[in-house]
């Protein structure tokens, strides 16, 4: 009774349908290339993952407060290019270079906020603009070459962002702390805060929210501006970690991300969000990405199966959704 | 002899071409119940919504005990102690209910609005207020607001004007969707306001809960106040009805 | 007979760029050819993933790898990776010397840069203070580039100026844009340089568009294509880069295949040509013979 | 009084503003390149512009229906790659292998439409997908290798879909007369018959909508179906013109075509679209595309002031809105 | 002797884990009036969203002259000839009052679908709803949903039920909002409907409002129904306010 009672409980969690997604893509992917739950490999998806997944977790709190950025992927390319373009020429020490590159980035936010927030122009057109101006700024100002960049080790910044471990037969990068750290912020930021309650707010009922007297424009700029600035932060891990800083890096990521929250169960129209979801979600895309080059699926069929499971998954996500609102 | 609490002046409102109200004035004193009706369109709703910054006068003044304020957004109305429940009941359909009776006050544990939410005191302080408001049957604090019924949602509304009480509380048709119970937890609760030394003004289409609990009675039609210092006690009922509708369209029925 | 390998082919390419399905197909005939298997990817550039495809092919244990390089320096840490697995890694496409490659197979695209630069130089088909319009689908893109890098080394000394637009991968908006650019500055331009096969390919629907006649404006560029071929033969486009894109491949894979069976690979093959239109027949025929 | 009357009448319709923005676009870089106007010009900007514009307009009745759908630029590769397989196959004539392109384009609209009406998935997560599945297809199946194609004239399928001829200086393509003709039709759909009513009470209010007995279900899949017939149709149109069948053509069209819409003032949620709107939607986008080359930006530039122009406009359309609304 | 219209047995309904109604049985006769009162959350709504196929039962049947039918979906009632007003009334906001009126039976001219609205006629069939249904402005047919009051709405709504009479029509709360003209517009429309052959349901809090038309008195109390044939000229109105709040809770004022 009590044991059923707490599986209903579990079924009826959000977050059920993207964790039953998640267990079977492994299954399948570990049944048909064992090699895909080696060590080695699982380090080598962590490494790229959780770069990603910080964008993921900021796109969710936006979107839970009813917008969305297309302009992250944009921001991920531009952070690094102008973060090394500075210390290149000598402008400034790489250590200031950063900070700089990501007041810039939370400045692309804010911008992006004012005409979203103050302008009432939907986040779409916005970001969308905003994607082409900070691209075309990216090659404009490198001319379109790409910046060099030293490999990682040595700096201090280097170690703090990028810095690589083995726990076991793991290697482990400090990215993950860093998505971890964000994980159990924004989680709790978005579950437990005041600050919480308002993003859902303002996703859910903007208007009830603003009687209220709920800052819902203050709150769509804080999470516009932390969107693009962990898109930025995200973006100079990234190249450090890979050593190349382009000024396409990052091109397409915002549907991947926007995607990742969504599979994760977040409302496309605002109001519901969850940080749990979009892990699950970072990790059904990046895992699905992973393990179809593992199980050696022909490069140009790649889209097709991409594109076939994300459907095929909506599908059973719907499926399973439908079971649980059946009540009884 | 009273204390003016607000002073509404020639207060005119256009929708793009629809004038919704026409030089409008409005008095209310300190501890004082104001019932506002009028026949559907004749502007309730439009004069409260400027009263509380939630649209925009195209002309007119507004003083808030002698002093001249602008009412730009619902901020400015809050910070001037204006507390609004609109008709169509302004509530987050994914929050809970806790959630939306403290929406926009939230008490905290820690640094302010990354504070922790004190959802202990959330949920004993909503479950008190539900009481007091007359819902009968116990629901939890942490449902959802999508899954309560028309009245259930109303009931939450009211009882989160109960509980932040400010100088004036507008209530705009809060008895609607209300069962008998709820009915009476929602006019005890404005009878008590005047007691806490708060003032009011109620809008609701039911004459008979207006006059079990207000002091006078102000008369909209067609964007215009057409009486504005009706007693209850000594003006009856179908004479306000009369008021109302217009004396041409008594024929109607 | 021999056990059957596995091998990784990762491409920066777009699986947009039709040069790239002549590199693929190269490397499907090896596959039919030897019997083993080879797992394609395209990563578009993409650092991140590109680099996660060939840790993951690592992971997998494969036979050797067979890669192009997105940027300079950044394959330097999974080229190392690879070799600690004794996995044969041969570069492809583009030199990235910087990286612990066991062999190159390809060009130089800075090398074809020069090339297209000096050709209309010697031929007397710019001079000093001309003006050069360079389109090309991905601005940014490592190719355009090192391309740009070699034609500035002969045009900046001589006073020659240019630009780069961007034409995107898209036939329809390259055509437009292209004969956008070329209508409002077709007294301006002196001579054409295509970055990429598409743009080159596209030459002749644009001039014809505009109305510009075969050999008006002289073109240099890539090759790789049917369409690119074809202009050449018809005067369109004066010279073209043929880059044995199945070839590059091919041999790729054989060199991979062949230290997997412990015979070092200490050597890099170069390939490549510039044709006219005395030889596009040639090309014409390689090309035609991939599409069957 | 009356003229008055009339001014504001005008200024409070939803077209005004994208009509405000097209005069000025048009004005400014006239003057900056007087050529912009020459008949050369038109003719090259209306060539490509009626083709996307052909896609805006069935997305707008889609949109307004409360939908909207990334796969259109898929297609718009695919159905011409089918077609052109087909006939140099020598499967079939060209005539039946266009009709057969165009029934296969309308069955991807079902698929979508499927997914999207009942299983309840957000059209943002289905279409993306078949986007993949659609792109991956059409490269799978032509391995990468664009179609041949004969050059236009000649054939009777030709003629009537891009045959051009002249009128005075302008070189007029058959494509703009499916333009003006799909303009007339769709803008009658919509406006004037029941079917519009039921699109416009989809998108404003589906439960409503279902409760008066409405077939929410079945517009959707009627509006999927067109938007996906007439993405093939223009995408066969283009691919004869150009004379290319490339299985990539079409890559990032969705993004503008939506932008296009929504600029044009049909609403991003739904309920309320305007086809007039939309036809200035697409002249002011391909307008800018054509003018900022003709006033000869920097080549690296031209995504920053696509960018800008698209933030600006949005800001003086904000603006104009505003204005409107405060009455009086 | 009474002909029997709808018969519904056993229903039962879980939303997730709650349940909103527990074995459930109504019949409505031919000609009849039915008053369906009960406090919030009583489930009210619920047993009419059921009979109108807008939420399915979790168990039980439903009955029409006797023949058992499934209700599948709002398109099943309506085909069986069930209309109903919904509480949070059905309108869509952006379409105009005509369109609205005729939304799902548009008169057209032409071939189905694809025919062009008959405007004119849609228009001036408005005009005369909304005339009988007792607005005294004069509102333009063309005017959006969205631009009207919550009074001028909720006529809206109804008029469209007045056009497209049913066998069964139901109203949920449907003198909510409503002014005094407006809410005898109602009343007396309901009084037609016996009149003129139709069966119908009445939800209202308002228990006066409901005395003055039906015939009998149905009252449900925490998903069940506790009263089913209470007769309006017999029992008083307060006696049937304490079968709706239930005697226990008597102590409460
Ligand atoms: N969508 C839903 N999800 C979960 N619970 C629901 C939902 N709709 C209603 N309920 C619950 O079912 C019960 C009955 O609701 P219903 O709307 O039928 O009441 P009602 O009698 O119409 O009340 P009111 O007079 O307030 O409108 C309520 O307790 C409500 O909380
Ligand atoms: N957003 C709006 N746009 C245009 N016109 C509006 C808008 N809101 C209200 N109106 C018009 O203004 C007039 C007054 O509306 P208001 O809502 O103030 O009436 P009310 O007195 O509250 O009526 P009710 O009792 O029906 O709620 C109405 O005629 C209505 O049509
Ligand atoms: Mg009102
Ligand atoms: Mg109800």
């Amino acid at each position: 009774m009590n044991n059923q009672y707490f599986l209903r409980n579990l079924i009826a969690k959000p977050e059920f349908g993207p964790f039953v997604l998640l267990a079977l893509e492994i299954a399948i992917f570990t049944a048909i290339n064992p090699n895909f739950l080696s060590p080695q490999n699982i380090s080598n998806t962590l490494a790229f993952t959780v770069e990603l997944g910080l964008i993921a977790l900021a796109m969710t709190l936006l979107m839970t407060a009813g917008e969305f950025d297309l302009s992250v992927g944009s921001v991920f390319g531009f952070a690094p290019v102008l973060m090394w373009t500075l210390f290149n020429s000598e402008i400034m020490p790489l250590g200031l270079a950063f900070f700089v590159a990501l007041l810039v980035a939370s400045l692309i936010g804010m911008a992006n906020a004012w005409f979203v927030a103050r302008l009432k122009i939907p986040s779409f057109l916005v970001t969308l603009g905003m994607l082409l101006v900070v691209r075309g700024t990216a090659l404009f100002v490198t001319d379109g070459f790409p910046q060099r960049t030293w490999s990682a080790g040595g700096s201090f910044l280097a170690d703090i962002l990028v810095g690589s471990f083995n726990i076991g037969p793991f290697r482990i990068y400090m990215s993950l702390f860093w998505f971890v750290l964000a994980v159990l912020v924004l989680g709790y930021v978005l579950n437990r805060t005041k600050a919480g309650n308002w993003i859902q707010a303002a996703g859910g009922n903007p208007g009830a929210a603003r009687a209220r007297g709920v800052g819902v424009e203050k709150t769509k700029v804080a999470l516009f501006m932390l969107s693009a600035t962990l898109a930025g932060f995200s973006g100079i891990i990234s190249s450090i970690r890979t050593s190349a800083a382009n000024p396409n890096s990052g091109t397409g990521y915002e549907l991947e991300v926007i995607a990742m929250v969504v599979i994760g169960g977040t409302a496309l129209t605002g109001g519901r969000g969850t940080i749990i979801g979009t892990v699950l979600g970072i990790f059904i895309l990046r895992t699905m990405r992973n393990g179809i080059i593992m199980v050696g699926v022909p490069g140009l069929a790649y889209n097709i199966f991409i594109g076939a499971i994300i459907l095929g998954m909506m599908a059973l996500h719907s499926w399973l959704e439908r079971r649980h609102q059946a009540g009884t | 002899m009273a204390e003016e609490l607000i002073r509404m002046e020639n207060i005119g409102k256009f929708y793009g071409r629809v004038q919704a109200l026409k030089d409008v004035n409005l008095v209310v004193n300190r501890r004082e119940i104001v019932g506002l009706l009028g026949d559907n369109g004749a502007g309730k709703s439009t004069l409260i919504k400027v009263l509380s910054g939630a649209v925009p006068a195209s002309s007119g003044d507004i003083y808030i005990s002698g002093r001249k304020v602008k009412m730009k957004s619902t901020n400015d109305a809050i910070a001037n102690g204006i507390e609004t429940i609109y008709q169509d009941s302004a509530l987050v359909p994914q929050l809970s209910i806790a959630r939306n009776l403290f929406l926009g006050r939230e008490p905290t544990i820690g640094p302010a609005i990354l504070g922790r939410l004190d959802t202990a005191k959330m949920n004993e302080v909503s479950r008190e207020l539900l009481k007091q408001v007359g819902i009968s049957k116990n629901i939890p604090p942490d449902t959802p607001i999508g899954m309560l019924s028309g009245g259930e949602r109303q009931a939450v509304a009211i009882a989160r004007a109960m509980h932040f009480d400010s100088e004036l509380i507008i209530l705009d048709e809060p008895t609607n969707n209300l069962g008998v119970a709820e009915t009476r937890g929602v006019l005890n609760f404005v009878r008590r306001a005047r007691d806490t030394d708060h003032a009011c003004i109620l809008i609701a289409h039911n004459i008979h809960h207006v006059f079990q609990v207000v002091d006078r009675i102000v008369v909209m039609r067609h964007g215009q106040v057409v009486a504005d210092n009706i007693d209850p006690k000594v003006t009856s009922v179908d004479e306000v009805e009369r008021i109302i509708t217009g004396m041409e369209e008594e024929a109607l029925l | 007979a021999q056990e059957k390998r596995t091998f990784y082919w990762v491409s920066h390419g777009s699986p947009a760029d039709p040069v790239w399905t002549y590199f693929l197909q190269g490397a499907q005939q090896w596959a039919t050819d030897t019997g083993n298997t080879v797992n394609t990817s395209f990563h578009s550039g993409d650092v991140p993933s590109h680099q996660e495809a060939i840790r993951a092919a690592i992971a997998a244990g494969a036979d050797g790898i067979v890669t192009s390089s997105p940027d300079p320096g950044s394959l330097v840490e999974v080229a190392k990776e690879a070799n600690a697995a004794k996995i044969p890694i041969i570069n492809i496409n583009t030199p990235d010397p910087t990286a612990s490659f066991d062999a190159y197979v390809g060009g130089d695209l800075v090398v074809y840069g020069k090339n297209w630069a000096q050709y209309l130089v010697d031929k007397g088909l710019v001079k000093s203070g001309d003006f050069v319009w360079m389109p090309v689908e991905v601005p940014g893109a490592t190719y355009g580039v090192q391309e740009e890098e070699g034609i500035a080394s002969v045009f900046k000394p001589l006073n020659i100026t240019w630009e780069v637009t961007d034409a995107t991968l898209d036939q329809a908006e390259i055509i437009t844009r292209m004969s956008d650019y070329l209508t409002a500055n077709r007294t301006k331009v002196k001579a054409i340089i295509g970055l990429g096969d598409l743009v080159t390919g596209s030459i002749k629907r644009v001039f014809d568009q505009v109305g510009v006649k075969p050999g008006e404006i002289p073109v240099v560029g890539w090759g790789n294509s049917l369409d690119t071929t074809g202009e050449v033969k018809e005067g369109y486009v004066n010279a073209a880069q043929w880059q044995d894109p199945q070839a590059t491949s091919y041999v790729g894979l054989s060199l991979a295949s062949m230290a997997k069976s412990g015979i070092p690979t200490g050597f890099n093959v170069i390939v490549g040509a510039l044709y006219e239109k005395d030889t596009a027949q040639i090309y014409d025929d390689v090309l035609k013979g991939g599409q069957k």
